[in-house]
């Protein structure tokens, strides 16, 4: 099966193209031929991670462009366990997030384009996944970044969503730019794309340490853009406007953890400059801790778990820059389970109230009693308490950071502690007091309350997977070498206190669902506030001073252009045509005339050349 | 020996007819006739063909030649009726200049070849059937250049309808 | 090497480039003097004919296990049919606008 | 000499009894090239006799069949069963006077009808009779066919153009256009048991079909058999596409103008043609002379002779196409129709015989 692992992204693309072709006539067939796709593909790839776990590798490529002179860019595909862990990682979501779309986007008018565009996006995201070349995986991360836009587009007649989806592929364009750059830069140095090559290139030592570290640090922007870490962070939180199970995949669970995932990948290189590594954790521990405290105050319920994404995926592009790159990917393997159980939480509420906004809920918990268990859990999952799935993978990570870096170490820890306050925020206000809006008093879908049910399970025990109580299987499969975990007692300890610690402030504060502390709050710290509110004034920096400097940029380059270039082409154009009203006369347009021309010259020239022969012959 | 014989003499035949159709061709006043003796300058060229041993050719000539192309002048005469009979050469000087041009062409042409050591044939020259080979390297050694002529065919099909259709 | 114009007999490569020669020569001739633009299509049809027997005699005498010269004939065969309907499409469409196929009267590119 | 032939030889393959006897005692007094030339002239001289043989038969099977069709007797005044009638009628138009218009292009007006003629008659010295057998075998023999076709064309035009009478040049113009788009499907269909066969020889084509015959093989066979017969009937002008010679609208087409001997000539090349049509059908879908017991050339003679008794029926029981509608016809169906089988047919052949050769 692992030979034939492509299967697995081209199912889904066959869907796209049956929904295109036709099928997109019948919402129903749409959407039953994307789920048939992904479960199929699902269960290929479980076939896959077994025969992985065999110990199966492989790897196939073929010559797309030869350059010559050995060169050349090639297309392929690889399946090692990075790839089968993210196989299934994002079928299987994928999966349970088409399902519940079934209920969710029910007698939406777009429904068919929905399903395609979903389908399209997981073929794009499974084709990421199984590239074996900075090229294949290039192609696949921009076609992610088009069904990103579309998705966030879906309702597009609403102008916030259209400019949410421009912002979304526009801003992630800008570390797109930063990724092609660092391809070229690698292919320039080592000659090839290929991961293998360029890990041998890099092992070898045949790429110059100072190229190395320009090359991983170009191709960190791409993560960067696509992973929302800071600067770039400013889309993720907009793109909120797609439907919630797009939230719930592509910017919670597949589609953003791709720059987690490009970084997981080119590990081999980026260890190979401590400088990069540096870098990229520095970003992953500041992003972590800076979308946190936004999220803080954030009312849109969807925002919340946006900046808490964003922090979270700090967490991994810290850790994998701490070299701690297995306990990032085991916090990205987990972190996709809770984090699509918190947003299709987060859509049954707003299947229930039709209003993001949480000071709009409350009292939940009495009409959703599923969806309040569920995003419990999840919500504890998230904050990191024993023994649920996020303790395992953050106390790794916050372990790692302990051991090297006592800043980065801080800075999680505080990013601990706003985690839970704000995941318990929500809780206590969505859940609990009293109604404060009305609901809707239709019951939930069947497709809707199963998905949220499955989801439960790998969030309560996927971590178990990373423990040292079962040998840590997930870290040996990763490493292809028994790797054992430590837990860190006492890291472990004063994380968990500190989340608790969290969680006790969030009930301080907003217990009972008491929806005014916020208000008094505000008052209280108004200047932090403000400055959280509005963002770290981030969204007004590129609106205002980039986006001048840009303009400015452009206003001279047009000047340029105009009065250098334009002059010099028009210089061109002019003396042509000066010339040519003096040639004209030439041209009586007979045309005879032209090939009597014509041959009287071959004969002519042939003549001249065959002078020297005929003299030499008399 | 007598084979070689029957070649040369079908070579002299049918070469001089193929002559003396281009020279009636350019001398006939009526561009009907041109047009006949047009097609004995391309049969007889045809006949040439399977004495140099190229009978596919040969079929592909008649076939084309006289099947289509000459269907369609003799069509495209009959569409554009005025002025068949009356004024068929140009100017004085530029009919001469022209007759001169063309023999000084082939004077020199002819200078070259008679001029030229060729190298010594290289194999027997066989009359063996050539449409498999042709076959063969049309769709090997020459696949690009037959794709491009079909896609040049299929070109000039549509520009001659848009063409005839606009004018 | 002496000019010398090869023996009437055996037919050799030269005889079949002569004749070659000789019928792109006569059509030339026809091209530039004729004032129909059509009986000019035609007298390129002669020269294109011309060529074809060079490349003809090229392909017996010079290659004869390969057949280049035959391909290449076959190929200016196709390009002569593509020439000549594109070429009296044009002349039909002259016609049409000037009721006349005389080509010196079609000499501006703006009808 | 085929296995299925029990009789004895000078039966079975006559012509090659009389032919090899010729040869050997030529062949003991004259130089090589001689005796195959002398044979060869002599073999055209039989041919011709044969056509004219033929083309008698088949005006009388037409007109008698006609009438048995339309419900009348027919000639029968003639010879038993009116079957001297052909003979009669060519006497008569052999007696008639050759008129040549005046005002028409003379030159081109007299050859015309040879230009006709002389295709239709090289075209039957390329049937295969029997395995071996035949005037002409040569190795692109199914193009050759198709292309002499063309000067049929020719002279057609050349008849309508130089008769300077507008309903002749109306039915050459007609001609011209009618089967230059017909002979699109022609050749595409025949290209079907080319691309079975793998070979353009029509001698090989018949011995491909030793197996099976090509309007058997399914699905292409039988509608590429179809098309071939619909294009062959429209490349000779017979009902329903004779709109060359309508005689509701152009009085006699190309022809209008001639009569006597020339007519004659017309009138000859018209049936030789049908005929070929028949024989070329039977060798490219009907297995040629293949058959049992009789000897090839008969059965080849079956087979041409059944093909035109069809052309015989089709033309008496469907009324004239108009013109536009055999123009869509070409164009619009048949043209598809012939591409599709030529495409599925190339599939066939690299499913069952391994590639494309």
């Amino acid at each position: 099966m692992s030979n034939n692992a492509w299967l697995i992204a081209a199912l889904p693309l066959g869907a796209f193209a049956l929904i295109a072709l036709g099928a997109r006539r019948s919402p129903a067939l749409s959407a039953w031929l994307t789920i048939l796709a992904i479960g199929l593909g699902g269960a290929l790839s479980l076939q896959v991670l077994r025969e992985i776990a065999a110990g199966a590798r492989i790897e196939q490529s073929m010559e797309w462009l030869p350059l010559g002179h050995g060169l050349g860019l090639t297309v392929g595909f690889q399946v090692d366990p990075l790839t089968a862990i993210m196989l299934v990682v994002v079928t299987s979501v994928s999966l349970l997030v088409q399902i519940y779309s079934l209920g969710y986007m029910h007698g939406d008018n777009g429904y068919s384009r929905y399903y395609a565009a979903m389908s399209l996006f997981t073929f794009s995201m499974l084709g990421l996944v199984l590239a074996n070349s900075l090229l294949t995986m290039y192609i696949f991360w921009e076609l992610v970044g088009l069904c990103s836009y579309l998705l966030i587009g879906h309702w597009h007649e609403r102008p916030e969503a259209s400019a949410a989806a421009k912002k979304a592929f526009i801003v992630t364009r800008l570390g797109d730019f930063g990724f092609l750059l660092g391809i070229l830069f690698l292919y320039w140095h080592a000659g090839t794309l290929e991961f293998r090559g360029l890990e041998e290139a890099a092992a070898a030592g045949r790429i110059p340490a100072a190229a190395l570290t320009v090359g991983m640090l170009l191709v960190f922007c791409g993560a960067v853009g696509k992973s929302a870490q800071f600067p770039l962070h400013v889309w993720l939180p907009d793109a909120m406007e797609g439907p919630t199970p797009v939230s719930a995949l592509i910017h919670a669970a597949t589609m953003v953890v791709a720059g987690v995932y490009l970084m997981a990948r080119t590990f081999p290189l980026l260890e190979h400059s401590a400088t990069a590594m540096m870098v990229v954790a520095v970003v992953g521990g500041f992003t972590a801790i800076f979308a946190a405290s936004m999220g803080i105050v954030a009312n849109d319920i969807k925002r919340v778990l946006a900046y808490s994404t964003v922090s979270q995926l700090g967490y991994m592009i810290m850790a994998i820059g701490l070299g701690a790159m297995s306990a990032g990917m085991f916090h990205l393997f987990n972190h996709a389970f809770f984090k699509a159980l918190l947003f299709l939480c987060a859509g049954s509420l707003i299947h229930l109230m039709d209003t993001n906004d949480l000071s709009a809920m409350g009292g939940l918990r009495r009409q959703r009693p599923i969806t309040f268990i569920a995003t419990t859990i999840a919500a504890l999952s998230l904050a990191g308490i024993f023994p649920l799935s996020g303790f395992w993978s953050k106390d790794e990570i916050l372990a790692a950071a302990a051991s090297t870096n006592p800043l980065l170490f801080a800075a999680a820890l505080a990013t601990v502690f706003l985690t839970a306050t704000y995941m318990f925020r929500l809780i206590f206000l969505a859940f609990l007091g009293n109604p404060r809006g009305q609901t809707h008093d239709h019951p939930e879908p069947l497709s809707m309350t199963i998905p949220l049910l499955v989801l439960i399970v790998p969030s309560v025990a996927s971590g178990l997977l990373g423990t040292a109580l079962f040998g840590n299987p997930f870290g040996s499969f990763l490493e292809g070498r028994a790797v054992t975990a430590e837990v860190n007692l006492p890291v472990a300890g004063i994380s968990t206190a500190v989340a608790l610690a969290g969680i006790l402030l969030a009930w301080v504060l907003y217990g009972d669902g008491r929806v005014e502390a916020s208000a008094r709050l505000a008052a209280r710290f108004q200047p932090v506030h403000t400055l959280l509110v509005n963002r770290y004034y981030m969204d007004h920096l590129y609106n205002g001073f980039v986006a001048r400097i840009v303009l400015g940029f452009g206003w001279l380059s047009n000047r340029i252009d105009l009065s250098l270039i334009d002059a010099f082409v028009n210089g061109i154009g002019s003396t042509t045509i000066s010339a040519a009203t003096s040639m004209r006369r030439m041209q009586s347009g007979q045309l005879q005339a032209y090939a009597w021309a014509f041959f009287a010259g071959t004969v002519a020239l042939a003549v001249v050349a065959a002078l020297p022969l005929l003299m030499g012959t008399r | 020996m007598p084979v070689d014989f029957l070649v040369a003499g079908g070579f002299y035949t049918f070469g001089l007819a193929s002559i003396i159709g281009a020279i009636g061709l350019i001398v006939a006043r009526n561009v009907f006739h041109s047009a006949l003796f047009l097609v004995v300058t391309l049969a007889s060229v045809a006949a040439v063909f399977v004495i140099l041993g190229a009978d596919f050719l040969a079929a592909v000539q008649v076939l084309v030649y006289v099947g289509a192309v000459m269907i369609l002048i003799l069509f495209g005469l009959m569409l554009t009726p005025v002025n068949l009979e009356v004024p068929h050469l140009a100017s004085a000087g530029q009919a001469v200049s022209g007759v001169l041009v063309a023999g000084a062409v082939f004077i020199v042409t002819t200078a070259t070849l008679v001029s030229v050591q060729w190298p010594k044939v290289v194999g027997i020259p066989s009359d063996a059937p050539t449409t498999e080979q042709i076959g063969e390297s049309l769709f090997t050694t020459y696949a690009l250049p037959f794709e491009i002529a079909s896609v040049l065919l299929l070109v000039a099909m549509i520009g001659a309808l848009v063409i005839a259709r606009e004018g | 090497m002496p000019p010398a114009f090869p023996p009437l007999y055996p037919i050799t490569l030269q005889h079949g480039l002569i004749l070659g020669a000789a019928l792109f020569s006569i059509g030339l001739a026809g091209a530039l003097t004729k004032r129909n633009s059509i009986v000019i299509l035609m007298a390129i049809e002669v020269m294109l004919n011309g060529v074809n027997v060079t490349f003809v005699a090229f392909a017996r005498q010079l290659e004869p296990a390969v057949l280049t010269g035959q391909v290449f004939a076959l190929f200016i065969i196709t390009v002569a049919a593509a020439e000549a309907a594109v070429g009296l499409a044009l002349i039909i469409a002259i016609y049409h606008l000037r009721h006349s196929v005389q080509i010196d009267e079609a000499n501006e590119l703006q009808g | 000499m085929p296995s299925s032939c029990f009789l004895p030889a000078f039966i079975c393959d006559p012509f090659a009894y009389v032919g090899g006897g010729l040869h050997g005692a030529l062949g003991s007094n004259l130089a090589e090239p001689l005796p195959t030339l002398i044979l060869s002239v002599a073999a055209v001289a039989m041919l011709t006799t044969i056509i004219a043989v033929v083309v008698m038969s088949q005006v009388w099977t037409e007109r008698r069949v006609v009438a048995m069709m339309q419900g009348r007797i027919g000639p029968n005044r003639v010879g038993p069963s009116g079957i001297l009638q052909p003979v009669a009628d060519a006497v008569k138009l052999l007696m008639k006077e050759d008129i040549v218009p005046f005002g028409a292009d003379r030159a081109i007006f007299l050859i015309a009808p040879l230009i006709v003629l002389v295709p239709s008659l090289a075209v039957w010295s390329l049937v295969p009779w029997g395995p071996g057998l035949g005037v002409a075998d040569i190795d692109v023999g199914i193009l050759l066919v198709l292309g002499l076709g063309a000067f049929t064309t020719l002279g057609i035009l050349m008849a309508g153009w130089a008769s300077s009478n507008k309903y002749a040049l109306l039915g050459g113009m007609r001609v011209a256009a009618q089967l230059i788009s017909y002979e699109i499907p022609l050749v595409l269909s025949a290209m079907v048991p080319v691309l079975w066969a793998g070979t353009m020889s029509l001698q090989g084509i018949v011995e491909a079909q030793r197996g099976i015959w090509n309007i058997a093989i399914l699905p292409v066979g039988p509608v590429a058999f179809l098309l071939f017969l619909t294009a062959g009937i429209a490349e000779v002008n017979r009902s329903p596409f004779d709109l060359a010679e309508a005689e509701s609208e152009i009085i006699a087409g190309f022809h209008t103008e001639y009569s006597g001997m020339r007519f004659a000539l017309f009138f000859l090349a018209e049936y030789a043609n049908s005929f070929a049509v028949g024989a070329i059908a039977s060798v490219l879908f009907l297995g040629g002379w293949l058959g049992p017991i009789l000897p090839p050339y008969v059965w080849m003679f079956v087979k041409a002779y059944g093909v035109f008794l069809i052309l015989i029926w089709v033309r008496s029981t469907l009324p004239r196409l108009r013109y536009d509608q055999l123009m869509q016809f070409a164009w619009k169906v048949a043209l598809p129709i012939s591409l599709a089988t030529l495409v599925i047919t190339a599939a066939l052949v690299s499913l069952t015989q391994g590639s494309v050769a």
